[in-house]
């Protein structure tokens, strides 16, 4: 009895004593105005860059992962053979110094950079880049390598010329490989002895020659990184990175504004005021992306482009996007977005005329379509499918459509498009590696989850094929300006907008900029 | 005078409550006069007949189409024409909470009619028959009841897709255990009654004597748990609606506009303000009833 | 007492079984296929067909479970299909915070409960006892994550003065870590780091124990308004004593008795409602990320979690029947055997 | 005199209007004294006890009159002194011993409690005399029986255990509010007979609550009959059982089986039932249900009238009446 008195008081007093505590530091949060939180730690704060993102990498491992949240991080870690322009997609020089590629376009020789050394300590030469590539390849590679088929799939073996020479033979000409090897997916170099000590799987044990390197990652909180003294280039200005995961969007903001994150990314534009009212600024980043509405050609009634013509007559796209992103993302007119090769000002969708579509669609006898769409926030869609197709839906009724919907998460969703019960999908691409193949082969796909229209035109695809072969130039950029033409005559997609990435950035950081193919090099970042 | 000890007569009047004037009447008749008695219980009656007008003539006082999109008058803050606000579609807010109402209440109430019907039939199996089957019955229950019913909710709408009907099975599923339960519990104490033993002996048909003699007993507390099971009914629906996996879109669900508003609670306060009031009331106004019926049940409570 | 309580473990085991065929069944008949959620945007039906093959999706559905068994049993519940982390990792790298949560929400709405529900009955009917049950009427009535947003809106949005998500500054994270901040952080003696975990604490905390503390009010009040009207408590008074101790000693603990049961019961539905406020403070538990894997088909992880749930919430029971015992000396563990 | 009660008022305010539970009674105890009030459920005498105690609860409350105990007003008293008092000076056991005893705590501890908090004595020495008292009330093995809980004891040995806690503190008046109404025949008589031996031993007063009149019999020097809140009758007991005045004392006596009754008809029952306390009849409160009922008794209410040290409330005793009469 008296045992037990003793410890429930014990308890009681512990909780008050923990209540009185919160108290207290709240009140001193307070008088702090919410500026710096943890004011104690201001001199550590100052070194320390926090970057909140939505949510946890899948991975850390670039082999391994397909998801935006894991490329950020990996993006400071690792480095590939080649890297992306900061203000586009052309290639430069990255852990290759240079390189040559036969006229035939089937051999590439990439001569390597020296006296680069991975974070663990070894060396980083021909022997870590024929490790790497050729765990992408058969018979190494695994189903659950999401990219290696995408960026090795032309490879056909990759040989070492010299400790810092290497040679990649390919099985056809495949003039976006270039791209590819600047990639932040199945492209960046991994310590091949991290690998061989983490059974062929680095996810939770990075090591590569970046700027930064990896220190912990505490599941669902943050992924911390230091700087990388040994690093061959320019070393990173702060020395600190925390990556930290707020699945909340509203939230997020709220950290941004207590001062509780330096930078913020993945927000949509109805926040943008508060968060400038706050004192913070906005970075506005182009994105390679395109967020589209497609319909089903396999089946009637859009088996009609007349049909499909109509649809994208009904739909007011520029308002539609001005009000569901709040003039952070531009109403598409193309496929391409615009600062990608072969983009042409010319291409036009079929234009807004409710009279049109009307008579068309009254002519063909469509009163009712069904529409799948999906129910989460998407990079290329941050209002996500369902208010979209709502949006739809609004401009379809004054037409004389009625639309049903049906929305599925995004598993779910993806097995209804492959079982193709649908006349209208939404659907969205980011790109991959800055080509314009990347997009317009999505008309061409036999899967039917990546050619969600199902589009089967012979001319295209022989097109399609004649400019993965094409080396890179104008003639190139003319074929993707003409598969453009094609599919806007066919109304096969009614392209919407190209997302803008938002990100929200305290005043005091400086040098940031978040690169097109939706990642951040943080090492030039500094805090004022 | 010898050792004799003879009680005086007592009389019905206690030495110091208050229940003076009661007679012995039919229990729900009981039960409803004494919930005339409490107020807060009245208003939860009220408030829910409200809501279940506001369901059925809800199309007839909707100022606008609450499905119907319009990009041109999207994140409108309310004034004399939106009541409510319009959200990011331009959708009127006021209309929109409205037919929510009628969601919310079908949503709820079928669930409870399922997780009921399939409840009371197990419970009354396993109360009455004993034994085995018992053991079977329970022992399932135990299962359910030891996952925690929203992540089964969730589980079931994530193999099921997103739907009205889909959200009334997920939710009338989880909720089959309590129940259950309260039948058999019910069950078990009226089943060794004089009348229920001799209804036994005249050699009725077991289906006979539940639905005849011992149902009727448990209605009563059936009917507290069913009123208290449609406002967690509702919590659950929006709880499902607000992590996305409520009802197909454009359908106005509470917690489905919840979710959403999620993204603009800065920008759009209204967008949240209101659909969580809908939530907060409905919710209320079935636990005050609950709660009321609960008291007018239990006589020793009434009291306090 | 030993007896019965090995009684009770042995009858987890059928229990345990049970949820892991709900789920299982729910999971990998009715849930849609991980592989194109797992496999990327650039997969191609082969390579999802092998993947099946890879990961024993392709076997027949029992052989499937008994392999699952057979890995439960040694402890290995599978390797997450989407990040190829063992699931025991996935979950223990996360559960402490969701414990943490839940403790925390436990002990306010305890505290608060049992002390506005004691005050209310004493001071029946008075002002106090009628904005007390307002209170706890409002607090089952809201939704959690609702009540979660507005409280994110007013003091990190509005008043800047407690943290919006979250467990802990990185900054201030502890080195040497169990998972529970606050053991850690007052371990570790770095009271900086343990304020600002509290503060991290106390939003979602109070969110997810609102409705418990509504529960608690709610029972303490009518289980003290009984028990004040008892004879012994007339008894207490003919003594002489106090009436604070009348209320504190001889009230309470009595009282007590029921309230306990209620307790440990919300404290196992606590870890259901974590999932909603895991979502809304960017808590980084075991709900919130369940609830990820659920949408994303990774079986092996939801088969864990909820197995792990369903062990902890059986339990969270045994041990309140046993508490039960401990405060009230009437009950004997050999009478409700069986 | 060690308790003297004056013009003792007790109203319950209820929803449907306010219920005179003790409706201005009088009455006085001497030292040593054994005082028995005697009536049905709702007359009013456990109002009575409580008001002396104290501890009447919501929604009642002692509306008027003094209670001297000592020559002090106890209704002047201030809540800190009343707890003073209470359980020291003057001790209450109940009708119920099951349920008056809390169920989570041990015998001893409920014991140790009050002479802790009247004697201030220390733990230890509260302990052995805890130990004393339980011997005092004749429980075997005390020092066993004091780490009982009460549910592992008898009714007998429970109220046992309530007399050795009221009376730890050597208390100068008992209050004993039924104290055998819950318990075996056999019982009841030991623990009258306890109390008759307390009561020499410790020389208190005790004021016996109680329905019984055989427990009267045995036990008390003087009998007050309460009537409806009101004092019907009041004697010592020999003059009370030889000569009952009152009508109802007489209904109330007639209504015990008797062994040297020699009639066979049914025994006598009071006719009626007692009034609904908010609906009093106008007259005296027991005309309805009276044998001698007169025209008089329905209009007015008879008065306490004293004849002989035997007071009695009834119309009967009225000179006017009996003039009348005759």
């Amino acid at each position: 009895m008296k045992k037990r008195t003793r410890l429930l008081s014990f308890v009681l007093a512990a909780v008050i004593a923990c209540a009185g505590l919160t108290a207290c530091s709240g009140s001193k949060g307070s008088t702090a105005s919410g500026s710096a939180l943890a004011s104690g730690t201001k001199s550590r704060a100052q070194d320390t860059l926090i970057y909140a993102q939505g949510a946890d990498p899948r991975g850390l491992d670039p082999a391994l992962v397909d998801d935006g949240e894991s490329a950020k991080i990996m993006v400071n870690i690792y480095e590939g053979l080649l890297k992306y322009d900061k203000d586009s997609t052309k290639v430069e020089p990255g852990l290759a110094e240079s390189w040559d590629v036969s006229d035939d376009g089937l051999t590439y020789t990439f001569h390597l950079r020296k006296g680069v050394k991975f974070q663990d300590g070894t060396d980083f030469n021909a022997d870590a880049v024929k490790f790497n590539i050729e765990r992408q390849l058969p018979p190494k590679v695994t189903e659950d390598m999401g990219y290696a088929s995408f960026v090795y799939g032309s490879v056909k073996s990759v040989e070492v010329v010299d400790q810092y020479t290497v040679k990649i033979n390919m099985k056809a000409a495949c003039t976006p490989f270039l791209n590819n090897l600047a990639m932040c997916l199945g492209a960046p170099i991994v310590s091949p002895k991290a690998l061989q000590d983490n059974n062929n799987n680095v996810n939770e044990h990075p090591c590569g020659t970046g700027p930064y390197k990896f220190v912990s990652w505490t599941k669902g909180q943050n992924v911390v990184l230091t700087r990388n003294d040994n690093y061959w280039g320019t070393k990173a200005v702060t020395k600190n990175v925390i990556f930290k995961f707020i699945k909340d969007n509203s939230a997020r903001v709220v950290a941004l504004n207590n001062g509780e994150a330096d930078i913020i990314d993945g927000i949509d534009a109805t926040v943008v005021s508060q968060i400038e009212s706050a004192g913070n600024k906005i970075y506005e980043a182009p994105g390679m992306n395109i967020n589209y509405m497609a319909y089903n050609t396999t089946k009637a009634p859009f088996d009609d482009a007349k049909v499909r013509t109509a649809i994208s007559q009904a739909v007011n796209v520029p308002e539609l996007v001005k009000s569901l992103y709040q003039g952070y993302a531009d109403a598409a007119t193309s496929i391409l977005p615009t600062f990608m090769p072969g983009y042409d000002a010319g291409i036009k969708q079929a234009a807004y005329d409710v009279e049109a579509a009307k008579s068309t669609l009254a002519k063909a006898g469509v009163k009712s379509v069904h529409m799948i769409t999906y129910s989460n926030p998407r990079p290329y869609n941050t209002a996500n499918g369902q208010a979209l197709a709502e949006a739809v839906q609004g401009y379809l009724s004054k037409v004389g459509v009625k639309a049903t919907i049906d929305a599925y998460d995004w598993t779910t969703y993806k097995e209804k498009v492959k079982a193709g019960d649908y006349d209208i999908c939404f659907y969205g691409w980011t790109g991959d590696n800055g080509d314009p193949d990347n997009f317009m082969n999505l008309l061409a796909d036999k899967d039917p989850t990546m050619n969600v229209a199902r589009y089967n035109n012979p001319d295209f695809k022989a097109l399609i094929d004649k400019g993965v072969a094409t080396p890179a130039g104008d003639e190139r950029n003319k074929i993707y300006t003409e598969l453009e033409k094609i599919a806007a005559k066919d109304a096969v997609w009614l392209p919407i907008s190209h997302g803008k990435t938002l990100c929200g950035y305290r005043s005091n950081v400086k040098d940031f900029y978040y690169h097109m193919t939706g990642v951040v090099f943080l090492s030039g970042v500094s805090k004022g | 005078m010898s050792m004799q000890h003879a009680e005086l007569p007592k009389s019905e009047f206690p030495e110091q409550t208050a229940d003076l004037l009661e007679k012995p009447e039919s229990r729900l008749k009981e039960m409803w006069e004494s919930l005339c008695e409490d107020k807060a219980a009245l208003t939860g009656l009220f408030v829910i007949l409200f809501l279940v007008l506001v369901a059925l003539f809800g199309p007839l006082i909707m100022p606008y189409d609450p499905n119907l999109s319009n990009m041109t008058k999207s994140f409108i803050w309310p004034n004399s024409e939106h009541w409510f606000g319009t959200d990011q579609l331009g959708r009127d807010i006021f209309s929109r909470v409205i037919a929510g109402t009628r969601i919310s209440l079908t949503v709820g109430l079928s669930a409870v009619a399922i997780s009921l019907t399939i409840g009371v039939v197990l419970g009354s199996i396993a109360g009455y028959r004993g034994g085995k089957v018992d053991t079977v019955i329970m022992r399932f229950m135990d299962m359910m009841l030891a996952i925690p019913s929203i992540l089964l909710a969730i589980a079931f709408m994530a193999a099921l897709g997103k739907g009205l009907d889909k959200a009334v099975i997920a939710i009338g599923f989880v909720s089959i255990p309590e129940y259950a339960r309260i039948v058999r519990g019910c069950i078990l104490s009226v089943k060794e009654n004089d009348y229920v033993q001799a209804a036994r002996v005249i050699g009725n048909k077991s289906s006979r004597i539940i639905f005849k003699h011992i149902l009727p007993n448990v209605l009563s507390s059936i009917v507290v748990r069913a009123t208290l099971g449609i406002s967690t009914a509702v919590l659950d629906t929006a709880a499902l609606g607000f992590l996305g996996l409520g009802v197909q879109p454009p359908a106005a669900e509470w917690g489905d506009m919840l979710g959403r508003a999620r993204g603009f609670v800065f920008t759009a306060p209204y967008t949240l303000i209101f659909p969580g009031i809908a939530i907060t009331l409905t919710v209320l106004a079935f636990n005050l009833l609950g709660d009321g019926l609960r008291d007018a049940l239990d006589p020793k409570l009434r009291k306090n | 007492m030993f007896k019965y309580i090995v009684k009770r473990i042995l009858m987890l085991i059928p229990v345990l079984l049970g949820v892991s065929i709900i789920v299982f069944l729910i999971m990998r008949v009715f849930s849609p296929d991980p592989a194109p959620i797992v496999l990327g945007q650039h997969a191609t039906i082969e390579d999802a067909n092998a993947w099946r093959a890879a990961n024993g999706l392709d076997k027949p559905l029992y052989i499937q479970f008994v392999d699952f068994l057979k890995g439960a049993l040694t402890g290995d519940l599978g390797t997450s299909y989407y990040t190829k982390t063992p699931v025991t990792q996935e979950i223990f790298s996360r559960f402490p915070a969701t414990i943490e949560l839940a403790l925390a929400a436990i002990i306010l709405a305890s505290v608060f409960g049992i002390f506005i529900g004691i005050i209310s009955a004493v001071k029946k009917n008075s002002i106090i006892d009628h904005a007390g049950m307002l209170l706890a009427l409002v607090g089952v009535s809201m939704p959690i994550f609702w009540l979660g947003i507005l409280l994110i809106i007013l003091f990190a949005g509005v008043w800047h003065i407690l943290p919006s998500g979250g467990r802990i500054d990185p900054l201030l994270q502890p080195v040497v870590s169990s998972g529970f901040y606050i053991y850690d952080t007052i371990v570790s003696g770095d009271t900086e780091a343990l304020a600002d975990a509290l503060r991290h604490l106390i939003l979602p905390a109070a969110a997810l124990g609102m409705y418990s503390m509504a529960i608690i009010t709610r029972m303490t009040r009518s289980s003290m308004l009984e028990t004040m009207s008892q004879d012994y408590i007339r008894t207490a008074r003919a003594k002489g004593i106090s009436e604070n101790r009348v209320v504190t000693h001889h009230a309470l603990r009595n009282a007590m008795i029921p309230v306990t049961t209620v307790i440990g019961l919300q404290l196992g539905s606590l870890l259901g409602g974590a999932v909603l406020t895991e979502t809304v403070f960017s808590w980084p538990g075991i709900g919130n990320y369940t609830v990820e894997c659920i949408l994303k088909s990774d079986f092996p992880v939801v088969q864990g979690v909820v197995l792990l749930i369903a062990f902890i919430f059986v339990l969270i029971n045994l041990v309140v029947d046993i508490v039960y015992a401990l405060i009230d000396p009437r009950i004997k563990f050999s009478k409700k055997e069986g | 005199m060690l308790l003297e009660v004056n013009h003792l008022q007790t109203e319950f305010q209820l929803k449907h209007g306010t219920v005179k539970a003790v409706n201005d009674i009088s009455f006085s105890i001497e030292k040593g004294e054994i005082l028995a009030i005697v009536g049905e459920s709702g007359s009013g005498k456990s109002v009575t006890s409580l008001s002396v105690m104290g501890l009447v609860q919501n929604p009642g409350k002692v509306v008027g009159g003094e209670i001297l105990f000592k020559g002090e007003d106890l209704l002047k008293k201030s809540k800190a002194e009343m707890q003073a008092i209470r359980g020291d000076q003057i001790s209450m056991i109940f009708q119920e011993p099951m349920t008056s005893l809390n169920p989570v705590y041990r015998i001893k501890d409920q014991i140790m409690e009050s002479i802790m908090t009247h004697m201030k004595l220390s733990k230890k020495e509260a302990w052995e005399r805890a130990v004393h008292m339980l011997e005092v009330v004749g429980i075997p093995s005390p020092r066993e029986r004091a780490m009982d809980y009460p549910h592992q004891m008898s009714g007998g040995m429970r109220q046992r255990v309530m007399i050795a806690m009221a009376l730890s503190c050597r208390p100068e008046l008992l209050i004993a509010d039924e104290p055998t109404t819950a318990l075996d025949v056999t019982i009841q008589a030991q623990i009258l007979d306890l109390l008759y031996h307390m009561r020499e031993k410790f020389n208190m007063a005790v004021l016996l609550i109680t329905h019984d009149l055989g427990v009267v019999s045995e036990a008390a020097d003087r009998v007050i009959v309460m009537y409806c809140g009101q004092i019907v009758e009041e004697a010592d007991v020999r003059s009370l059982f030889a000569n009952p005045m009152h009508p109802y004392t007489l209904g109330l006596l007639k209504s015990i089986p008797r062994l040297e009754d020699e009639s066979d008809g049914p025994l006598y029952m009071i006719k009626g039932m007692v009034p609904n306390p908010l609906k009093m009849p106008a007259g005296c409160p027991f005309s309805d249900r009276c044998d001698r009922c007169m025209e008089r008794c329905r209009r007015e209410a008879p008065a306490l009238k004293e004849i002989d040290g035997h007071k009695v409330r009834c119309f009967l005793y009225d000179s006017e009446t009996e003039e009348a009469q005759v």
